[in-house]
């Protein structure tokens, strides 16, 4: 009984906040619409500026990494925080006693013939691809964020197939651990608060990449610099990823029985039909 | 009005997020929520770059449809795979 | 000059919640001492910049990137923002020093590799909390909030066990809110294009969109409001305080909903006040901030277990300030600030001395701490003046604080003054019976047979100490307190919405 | 036909035979008795219709980098759908997961249909 009026204090709930939303949106501009405020107050000076004071052709670059850097610099600190949190709350036995080495599976390496060719054919062109997201960021979608999940998801098909590193397997060169892995993570975030506190020492403000001595043409300096910036969202976010997957990854253990709560009559199940 | 392509398509889209956005919500197999998860973050990614954000589309598409589903299935794995035992 | 130490106040706690662990990590020691000196280092920053606000009157602002208004982000410390990035670094450095198995006494020794980890959080969590009093930008403000989140959760869940299902649920509250802020942001942006506090207050009263400023104002307010714990949208909050280790919880129920508190009274007491709904919600705040203080009280009387007392009597200081910023009077929001110092300090000191002690002695049954006040007399007096203080006792803080809100809702008259008027009156009696409940058996009753001493570990004894003095000085210099810290905050706030009228 | 070239009605026809394995797949994956039949369905069918579809698409693009870079996303597909099948398969067979055979089916029928077996 409490369970059913809870649901429907939430069902009441939901269903208010949709009522309040649906009626707030009918008062919102039309998506698109180019006299709406969001069209007509700031977006102007990123449309008809950005390529001159940033030097990235890509608007959404110039306004993610450079007019808006701080944003950016708050999103990968939130992305490494997750990878904190997940560190802290699952791998908490590190520094304690090793664990058991547990079976094959997520957590060993699958030896299989086809899926480890395939892996050596796909992953380089899936790391190569990683980098070359990055790099044209300042051209077309993309930047430190797509290319750092697409080499965080590299790293982690090699992991999927290699299984963990381990000291005695040639594999532990490409599986980056759990240490290794956050230690990436880490230097990143610290990367990118680095080139901020540089422009504050060249005098400029935090973040302000102009004033680095790069070159003399400041939106080249600039776009220098947001390079640098990508790679270093790029770093810890493809260090994230490979931080997660190892903590959440740790300790699974494939049986070769079904899984644990595997109901194994899906084929009866099936026949009835 | 509702017969354009783009809207329909739009619609369509969201509809598709809803549907399994509630249907991974009710369904006792965690498994199954996963996979669900993955199909909405698609439908999500899709629908992202139906209004011109390929950017955050192309994000969605590798953190929702990639990354949040391998390791919402590597969680199950290590948890339970029913909700109801 | 001073405009650099404003950049960086952000910037060197961020920088120490990537360096800490990593320092962990490699070398496995020394976290320690860089966790202090690090959040030393912010202090004096955030001090020089508060005294430069105080002396001058005047914000000190950081273009980040070096961008103007609007275009790009802009980080504005006046005297409120100063006041609050002083007392959320300030107390960081009490928490710092504090191993993070302080609490767990003798048993257990965490590794140094999840201390430096813990302390990474630690450091994130004050980033993310000094950014969102620093920021004047509503979606920067969203991503400090979610930084602060983050790293409150893995705070909290770094207790295990029970711990880890109250960082769940404080994660599923907290992202809702989160959400909601964000929808609303999302509404502002719709409507007027910007996303700079200044820019919007200017622009919002020329917009022509009732429901959708309605909406807005409601999912912003909504949010926050999760954020600080405002009655009914507490939930999260007893657990959350109760399972986190001793010095996390000091140190989160000292700041946490207060930050999202000043988060509120930036956006409805100034950005959006202009317009209607944001008067609206404001109204709502006393209301709900009213009965907040006698659910909050009243739920803390129902409590065995002294932990959970101190997290229900955090509820009803939360609505005492809530009520007090929904007044909006210069008046009442003195009193909501000097509110938000005195107990913040008195909290601190009382979760991370009941905290440290309950954890040591493995129960947190108030029963536990009887005989106290023989075995352990300095503790024991420190818990007592912070005792006073929550009640709202001369001479300290928290009567100082009490005396303005009373005052502050008599002024205010009506109905909703008066109604305030009494439940802070009734929350102060409460407190009385609850506190004096527990310095009853700490100082009259013999420790309980077959029960293991308490002992405070040395490295919580010292902030408890501290924080404790600070409360009695806060009470005792309470016109200075009040002159030189609360006033110019104040002003900066009363002020701005002056202008406009 | 007015408006329709030879490309475009030939792309046309290459999207309605993607289209026709694609629906293929899905009645496999309905009608099949067991994972691993299933599996056979969506592994062939998929990688055919998808196959089909980019060919399509390179022929409506018009220009050669992106018809290029479709023939990649092909590559990519034609290593990576049936690597992917293979290791469903193969994970299938570790866990246990029973295979249908013709007896089986029988056997299970006629103790479903009041057999003495239980």
């Amino acid at each position: 009984m409490k369970a059913r009026l809870r649901a429907a204090a939430a069902a009441l709930i939901l269903g208010g906040l949709f009522v309040g939303l649906l009626a707030g949106v009918r008062d919102l501009p039309p998506i698109g619409d180019p006299s709406s405020p969001a069209s007509t107050h700031v977006s102007p000076r990123f449309i008809e500026e950005a390529r001159r004071e940033t030097g990235a052709l890509n608007m959404v670059t110039a306004v993610l990494a450079d007019y808006r850097g701080y944003d950016t610099l708050g999103e990968t600190a939130v992305i490494f925080a997750a990878g904190l949190g997940a560190f802290v709350i699952l791998a908490a036995s590190i520094g304690g006693p090793r664990r058991e080495t547990p079976g094959p599976g997520l957590s060993h390496r699958v030896d299989s013939l086809l899926l480890d060719t395939a892996a050596r054919v796909l992953a380089p062109f899936l790391l190569l691809f990683a980098v070359y997201v990055l790099v044209h960021g300042h051209v077309s979608p993309g930047g430190g964020f797509q290319g750092g999940v697409l080499f965080g998801l590299g790293l982690v098909t090699l992991r999927l197939v290699w299984g963990p590193p381990r000291p005695d397997r040639a594999a532990s060169r490409f599986g980056p651990g759990v240490r290794a892995s956050f230690l990436l993570a880490s230097a990143g975030l610290l990367a990118y608060i680095a080139i901020g506190i540089a422009a504050m020492a060249f005098g400029g403000a935090f973040l302000d990449y102009g004033v680095l001595p790069l070159g003399q043409d400041p939106a080249h300096v600039r776009e220098l610099a947001t390079l640098g910036v990508e790679a270093a969202v790029f770093v810890a976010v493809s260090g994230t990823v490979a931080v997660l997957f190892e903590t959440i990854a740790v300790g699974v253990a494939e049986t070769g029985r079904p899984l644990p709560n595997e109901d194994p009559a899906p084929v009866e199940a099936r026949e009835e039909g | 009005m509702m017969l354009d392509p783009g809207g329909l398509i739009a619609t369509g889209l969201l509809a598709t997020m809803l549907v399994t956005g509630a249907v991974a919500l009710l369904v006792n197999d965690l498994l199954v929520a996963a996979a669900l998860f993955g199909v909405f973050s698609f439908a999500a990614a899709a629908w992202f770059a139906a209004l011109g954000a390929v950017d955050v589309a192309f994000t969605e598409a590798c953190v929702g449809g990639a990354l949040t589903t391998i390791l919402l299935v590597a969680a199950t794995f290590r948890t339970t795979r029913r909700l109801d035992r | 000059m001073i405009e650099a130490l404003a950049g960086l106040l952000v910037a060197l706690p961020l920088a120490g919640a990537a360096l800490m662990p990593m320092v962990a990590v490699l070398r496995r020691r020394g976290t320690r001492w860089l966790a202090f000196g690090l959040h030393l280092l912010t202090f004096a920053a955030a001090a020089a910049v508060f005294a430069r606000t105080a002396a001058t009157g005047e914000a000190i602002a950081h273009r980040m990137g070096g961008w103007p208004g609007p275009f790009g982000i802009e980080l504005r410390l006046d005297g409120l923002s100063a006041l609050i990035a002083l007392l959320v670094t300030g107390l960081s450095c009490f928490v710092a020093s504090a191993p993070v198995d302080a609490s767990r006494g003798a048993t257990r020794r965490a590794s140094p590799v999840r201390e430096g980890l813990v302390r990474g959080a630690l450091s994130m969590l004050v980033a993310g909390l000094v950014g969102i009093a620093a920021t004047r930008d509503v979606f920067n403000l969203f991503v400090f909030l979610e930084i602060s989140s983050l790293a409150v959760y893995t705070l909290v869940a770094s207790g295990g066990g029970r711990a880890t299902v109250a960082a769940f649920r404080y994660l599923i509250a907290g992202t809702a809110a989160g959400s909601l802020y964000l929808l609303g942001v999302g509404f502002l942006y719709g409507l007027t294009g910007t996303l700079n506090m200044d820019d919007l207050a200017a622009r919002l009263p020329g917009v022509e969109a009732d429901a959708a400023l309605t909406a807005a104002v409601a999912l912003i307010a909504a949010g926050l409001a999760i954020k600080a714990a405002l009655f009914p949208l507490h939930g999260w909050l007893p657990d959350a305080y109760v399972f986190a280790p001793a010095p996390a919880a000091g140190f989160i129920s000292a700041v946490m909903a207060k930050v999202s508190a000043y988060a509120l009274l930036r956006l409805l007491g100034e950005t959006l006040r202009g317009i209607p709904a944001g008067a609206m919600a404001l109204e709502t705040m006393v209301w709900l901030g009213t009965l907040g203080v006698l659910v909050g009280g009243g739920m803390a009387l129902a409590q065995r277990d002294a932990p959970r007392m101190l997290a229900w009597s955090s509820v009803s200081a939360m609505g005492a300030i809530l009520l007090a910023v929904g007044i909006g009077s210069p008046l009442a929001l003195a009193g909501a600030l000097f509110h938000v110092v005195a107990h913040a300090l008195a909290k601190g000191c009382l979760f991370l001395g009941v905290g440290g002690l309950a954890e040591t002695l493995g129960a947190g049954d108030r029963r536990a701490l009887r005989g106290l006040g023989r075995r352990a007399p300095w503790t024991a007096a420190a818990l007592t003046l912070a005792a006073f203080s929550m009640i709202g006792l001369p001479p300290t803080a928290g009567f100082s604080s009490k005396l303005l809100l009373l005052r502050a809702s008599l002024a205010e008259g009506g109905p909703a003054g008066v109604a305030a008027f009494v439940a802070l009156l009734a929350s102060s009696g409460l407190a009385a019976l609850y506190f004096l409940r527990v310095l009853e058996g700490i100082w009259f009753r013999p420790r309980p047979e077959g029960r293991p001493a308490q002992r405070l570990p040395r490295a919580l004894a010292a902030p408890v100490l501290s924080l404790a003095v600070l409360v009695l000085l806060g009470g005792v210099f309470s016109a200075v307190v009040e002159r030189e810290f609360v006033s110019g905050a104040v002003e900066a706030v009363a002020g701005a919405t002056a202008d406009e009228r | 036909m007015p408006g329709i070239s030879a490309v475009e009605a030939v792309a046309a026809a290459l999207l309605v035979g993607s289209l026709a394995f694609i629906l293929a797949a899905v009645v496999g994956i309905l009608r099949l008795p067991d994972f691993y039949t299933r599996l056979h369905a969506v592994g062939k069918c998929d990688t055919a219709g998808l196959a089909l579809a980019t060919l399509a698409l390179a022929l409506l693009s018009g220009d050669l980098v992106l018809a290029l870079k479709l023939a990649a996303v092909w590559a990519i597909l034609a290593v990576a759908n049936p690597t992917g099948t293979h290791a469903l398969a193969r994970a299938a067979g570790r866990a246990g997961v029973p295979v249908w055979t013709a007896d089986g089916a029988a056997r299970r029928k006629s103790r479903r249909d009041g057999g003495p077996s239980r």
